[in-house]
């Protein structure tokens, strides 16, 4: 009885032992199955998906116009205080004064991606880029200020 | 055609010598500068060795988990191994403070010596053979297990509790599992009847003793197999290392070269153990032969004797490597209870097998 | 080339850890600090040294192991000689390993073999 | 530092104290456990926390009631969006706010899908802590497909913060089912897999069978949750008692073990697995058509009151708890976290193993750090 | 036991007790000195057998901190929510319920660490996440830290 067990335990296992093998043996042999991403290699058909989150970018058009109209919406939204709107007066050819942007100031290296930014904007004037490329060799060229100089407010974007 | 089959170390040896003696008339000199043209080819051929194996496991262990391996340095990643080394050269060989410093430092040379010593009686190929001692396997055997001690000094002269732990749990393991090595080794030196390692490759002539011997010597060689994988400090037997649960275990505070020489010389053990096991049981440098088919036998013998030694040697290394990369590590005490619990009563009782076997003449 | 090899193997096995580790001292920066010289023991400072009295089960092994140790180096001279003289031998071992093996029995059911 | 003082370390004659963490292979992040040992054997053992302590109930208490949620999902990383699932249903709990049932479908997916990915990472950590490299890989090559459903839909694959009081933030992304059936079937031929190569083998086996018991009073006791809990044959899984999202509209099965040890909980996992994919299979081809998110103002204020809301995590029962004074941000926040009581019972389960059970255990009841330190 | 019957059994063991059920459990508001004999019974009497304490914390009410216990039965399934009020801030102390529920032993920890709330019996009371020489107590509505950045 002893031995009948003794031996079914090595029998079993072997076995198992061998079972496993064949897993490993079995990728050993199936190069084709290998999965890795070459990373920076694959840079010009590496496609991120068009929603993934990388950070918040103002689209200009071609007229260097956005529209942004510094409600602060975003930088109320914001967790994390990553946002800074910096307006200004702006006198427009009517007289009237109107509140523009200055600056609209973006701390990437405060940012979460939590996309609550993009959704609280009323005027769609903010976006998430699939840039993930993000390291600098100094933190500070991580602030960025999205709108382009001299860029105007969007007509009919109020 | 004719010189590549019959080359061997004394006609190799003896080329050189005329070589040198013309040049140099001391004959001091001469036999120092023999001698330092074979150690310096020696080394040349293990540190050559060790990249090459240092390149197949991380290859091997690539292509098992999916991934690609090495592929930058060098064409398919082939001097990666070069780059770490240069890596390990330029780092910091740091001592603890509170270590046993001169310990501590002798710890890897111990490793290296007692790897180097091991392949004096390995036949390379026909003839290529630095000393046939006629114990061999008893010296193998005896010399592989100092590694051990270098285990136990780095271990202890640490001063580190993991290192500790790490080395006694060596100490346990290698002293256990030597018997089982030696108990297979018996069974080979049982039906060829010399411990010399170049005759025991002569009695395989007519065909290798895994299958002369049948189902015996299976067995032996997976004792073989196993037993020497926890010989050498290897996955799933490698409780002195224990990344996950020491650390680093018994070399958790080497670093730099220091740290390159534990590497090595687990590499030339590798190396070392998948030749004897391919020397006993696998025939060696001996082709592939059927005893009674002539002319089959003759065709084997075209392909040289040193690739027969070298794939056989490197297919049981592949084996090793696949255990490290498939199997779980056993827990310290189960490695002890499949020694003293299963290999070495199957081993013992496998000697007798083989001893019935061998004077029944039932092998082949 | 005889035993001449051994000494060589071992000059090899010296000149090359050590000219390894030596130039290494020689290449490498080495920048001390007091930090770098503590024991790691995952960035906590250890306690106490290591080199206390330490329980390990082993030391049993150790004992069983060299009774096995030195019956098995008796083997080596034996398993030369088996084939040429043939049942004798057999016999021979047959009751050397029998006791051996009583022996691993022993210690088996003793317990010897629990690593504690 | 913390916890360093020196009289912590004051120890008896003879004892070998020996420090596992922060800086450790299998601690899975920056745990410290101060182990007292008996040659291998584990004498006690003592968790030190606090390495990763963020404060996110301090943090929460001035955020609001939309964004509180984000920073939930860098508690217990690997199943964020359960954690925002959490927060979304409380805030909900708290206006009782109706849920379309659209958004309750995708929630309940992506909640499996988390489920199924952390499991597979979790696979992938116990062979790698059991010293088995490969299977590590495996698993990661069947979570990257999970990754890349949560990137495509929710924008992000780790902290995908697709959680808004009210719904989702997104409707789904047209793939979504497309490749979510992809995966399924991909991961399902992947099953026998996993088993050839770690649940059947011996070294495996014998590592974890009868290793870190943990009986099923004890369990309750130390508030322990999830498969950890129900390996010892406590019936705690919060989908099956009461029942939030769409749980209530499919079937499945409440995995319960009676072992109480690592291969137990082991095998709860494996099986659990499984059932998240019929989860998946059974709601996938149903989303209702309809609202993706309920409309909600634009500054949530909770009535003053206190909410409470469990859900079922990968790790056990997440617990949040919202005490409303009826200002735009919580007046205080407590979360529940499985990892910590679970943690709690990580002495008792390592009593007298050796230092390979200690890793052993450590990962079968899958300590996620941040989790447990919040 | 469905609230009513909890109401009228707990009221026969602390007529004191104040009850809540404006929320989802049945609130159970009691003074820090009477929890611990009642939290005893309501683990040990086998009708109620409140054997899982899913959630232990503490609410700072500017004017006294409120131990909260959210109490379950695996057996007859039902919650309830105990409500501890510590009436003295600067000295506050209230009787420890580890040896009732082992799970407390670290929950009450993490309260002394952030709320300054002394268990009484606790048998290893002391500062789990913060550092040992950390001044205040962060999870109080008073606490001050100088470090902290305002966003």
């Amino acid at each position: 009885m002893f031995l009948k067990e003794y031996f079914g335990t090595i029998y079993k296992s072997i076995k198992s032992l061998l079972v496993g093998m064949k897993v490993t043996g079995y990728y050993f042999t199936h190069l084709d199955e290998i999965k890795t991403e070459e990373y920076p290699d694959n840079r010009a058909t590496l496609k991120m998906f068009d929603r993934f989150r990388g950070e918040v970018v103002m689209p200009h058009d071609d007229n260097n116009e956005h529209r942004c109209t510094g409600c602060q919406a975003c930088e109320i939204a914001c967790p994390n205080g990553t946002i800074k709107i910096i307006t200004k007066q702006e006198i427009l050819e009517d007289g009237k004064k109107k509140k523009r942007i200055d600056a609209f100031v973006y701390h990437l290296d405060l940012c979460t991606m939590c996309n609550l930014c993009v959704v609280a904007c009323p005027s769609d004037a903010i976006v998430m880029a699939q840039n993930f490329e993000h390291s600098v060799y100094d933190k500070k060229q991580l602030k960025k200020i999205l709108n382009q100089p001299d860029s105007k407010l969007m007509q009919g974007v109020e | 055609m004719k010189i590549l089959l019959t080359y061997s170390f004394s006609s190799l040896a003896t080329y050189i010598h005329n070589l040198l003696a013309e040049l140099i008339t001391n004959s001091l000199l001469l036999q120092v500068t023999e001698m330092v043209i074979l150690g310096v080819s020696l080394i040349a051929f293990l540190v050559v060795l060790c990249f090459f194996l240092g390149y197949m496991e991380r290859k091997v262990a690539a292509f098992m988990e999916i991934r690609l391996g090495p592929n930058r340095v060098g064409p398919k990643g082939s001097m990666q191994i070069v780059a770490d080394t240069l890596k390990l050269l330029l780092k910091e060989g740091l001592t603890p403070d509170s270590a046993d410093k001169f310990l501590f430092n002798l710890a890897p040379v111990i490793m290296v010596i007692g790897s180097m010593m091991v392949i004096a009686p390995i036949a390379f190929a026909k003839d290529f053979q630095l000393y046939d001692i006629n114990i061999g396997v008893l010296y193998v055997s005896a010399v592989s297990s100092l590694g051990v001690i270098g285990i136990l000094m780095a271990g202890w002269s640490s001063n580190n509790k993991y290192s500790l732990l790490g080395a006694m749990r060596s100490g346990a393991q290698i002293v256990s599992y030597e018997l089982s090595v030696g108990l297979s080794l018996i069974s080979i030196v049982v039906l060829s009847g010399s411990l010399s390692l170049g005759d025991i490759v002569r009695s395989q002539e007519n065909g290798w003793w895994i299958i002369k011997g049948h189902i015996p010597v299976i067995i032996s060689f997976v004792i073989f197999i196993i037993a020497s994988t926890a010989e050498i400090n290897r996955a799933p037997f490698d409780m002195a290392e224990a990344e996950q649960e020491l650390t680093g275990g018994f070399h958790t505070e080497y670093a730099g070269m220091k740290f390159a020489m534990f590497l090595l010389s687990e590499y030339i053990n590798l190396f070392v153990v998948s030749a004897v096991a391919a020397t006993l049981f696998l025939g060696g440098w001996m082709p592939f032969h059927i005893g009674g088919l002539d002319g089959f036998n003759h065709i084997m013998d075209f392909i040289p004797s040193s690739v027969w030694f070298f794939s056989k040697t490197f297919l049981i290394i592949f084996i090793i490597m696949q255990f490290r990369w498939t199997f779980p590590r056993l827990r310290v005490d189960q490695l002890l209870t499949l020694e003293w619990k299963y290999l070495l009563p199957i081993s013992m009782v496998n000697v007798i097998l083989v001893t019935v076997m061998a004077i029944m003449g039932w092998h082949f | 080339m005889g035993s001449s090899a051994l000494i060589l193997l071992l000059l090899c096995g010296i000149a090359f850890a050590g000219a390894g580790i030596l130039l290494s001292l020689a290449v490498a920066k080495t920048k001390k600090n007091a930090q770098k010289g503590e024991t790691y023991e995952c960035g906590i400072p250890t306690t106490g040294t290591s080199w206390i009295q330490f329980n390990v089960g082993y030391y049993l092994f150790a004992l069983i192991f060299l009774v096995f140790d030195v019956e098995l180096v008796f083997m080596y001279p034996w398993a030369t000689v088996v084939k040429e003289i043939g049942m004798p031998a057999l016999f021979e071992i047959l009751v050397f390993m029998f006791i051996l093996f009583m022996g691993l029995l022993y210690a088996w059911k003793k317990g010897a073999l629990e690593w504690k | 530092m913390r916890g360093l003082i020196e009289d912590d370390y004051v120890t008896d004659e003879g004892e070998f104290v020996i420090n596992i963490g922060p800086q450790h292979p299998s601690t899975h992040g920056v745990l410290h456990l101060k182990v007292w040992l008996d040659g291998e054997t584990v004498k006690k053992v003592q968790p030190h926390l606090g390495f990763i302590h963020r404060s996110i109930e301090k943090m929460s208490e001035s955020l609001s009631y939309r964004n509180f949620i984000f920073a939930t999902s860098r508690m217990d990383y690997l199943a964020a969006h359960i954690n925002n699932e959490a927060c979304a249903l409380t805030v909900e709990k708290g206006l009782q706010l109706e849920v379309p049932d659209r958004a309750k479908y995708i929630r309940t997916i992506l909640a499996e899908l988390t489920r199924l990915q952390s499991h597979l990472l979790w696979w992938g950590c116990t062979g790698l802590d059991l010293g088995a490299v490969t299977p590590f890989f495996y698993a990661f090559r069947e979570r990257e497909y999970i990754m890349e459903i949560m990137e495509e839909t929710c924008g992000a694959r780790l902290t995908q913060n697709f959680m808004v009081p009210g719904g989702v933030m997104y409707d789904i992304h047209p793939n979504f089912q497309k490749r979510t059936k992809e995966v399924l079937i991909q991961i399902k031929s992947k099953f026998q897999e996993y088993d050839n190569i770690m649940t059947g083998n011996v070294i495996f086996e014998n590592r974890t069978k009868g290793v870190g018991f943990l009986s099923k009073e004890d369990a309750i006791s130390y508030g322990v949750t999830g498969p950890t809990a129900r390996a010892s044959g406590v019936s705690c899984d919060i989908r099956k008692l009461i029942p939030y999202s769409a749980y209530d509209q499919v079937q499945f099965d409440e995995i319960l073990g009676t072992g109480g040890d690592c291969y137990a909980r082991y095998m709860i996992r494996m099986h659990e697995m499984k059932q998240s994919v019929s989860i998946i299979e059974q709601l996938i081809d149903n989303i209702p058509e309809g609202e993706f998110q309920a409309k909600t103002k634009n500054v949530i204020k909770l009535p003053k009151g206190e909410f409470y809301q469990r859900v079922e995590t990968p790790r056990g029962e997440l617990g949040v708890f919202i005490v409303s004074d009826g200002a735009a941000s919580p007046y205080r926040i407590k979360y529940r976290s499985p990892g910590f009581s679970n943690l709690s019972a990580l002495p008792l389960m390592a009593k007298g193993g050796k230092i390979g059970d200690l890793v052993a255990i450590m990962s079968t009841i899958d300590l996620v750090i941040p989790d447990i330190d919040r | 036991m469905n609230t009513e019957e909890l109401k009228s059994s707990i009221s026969n063991i602390l007529p004191s007790a104040i009850y809540d059920e404006t929320g989802e459990f049945l609130n159970v508001n009691i003074a820090s000195e009477e929890l611990y004999p009642l939290i005893n019974e309501l683990r040990s009497n086998s009708e109620f057998d409140f054997d899982y304490l899913f959630c232990l914390t503490c609410i700072d009410w500017k004017d006294h901190l409120m131990m909260v216990y959210h109490l379950l039965s695996k057996t007859h399934q039902h919650t309830i929510v105990l409500k501890a009020k510590i009436s003295n801030r600067e000295n506050s102390e209230i009787e420890t319920v580890c040896n009732i529920w082992r799970t407390a032993e670290l929950l009450e920890r993490e309260v002394f660490d952030l709320f300054g709330v002394k268990f009484i019996n606790h048998p290893d009371l002391r500062r789990l996440f913060l550092s040992d020489d950390w001044n205040g107590y962060p999870l109080r509505k008073d606490y001050v830290d100088e470090n902290m950045i305002s966003l």
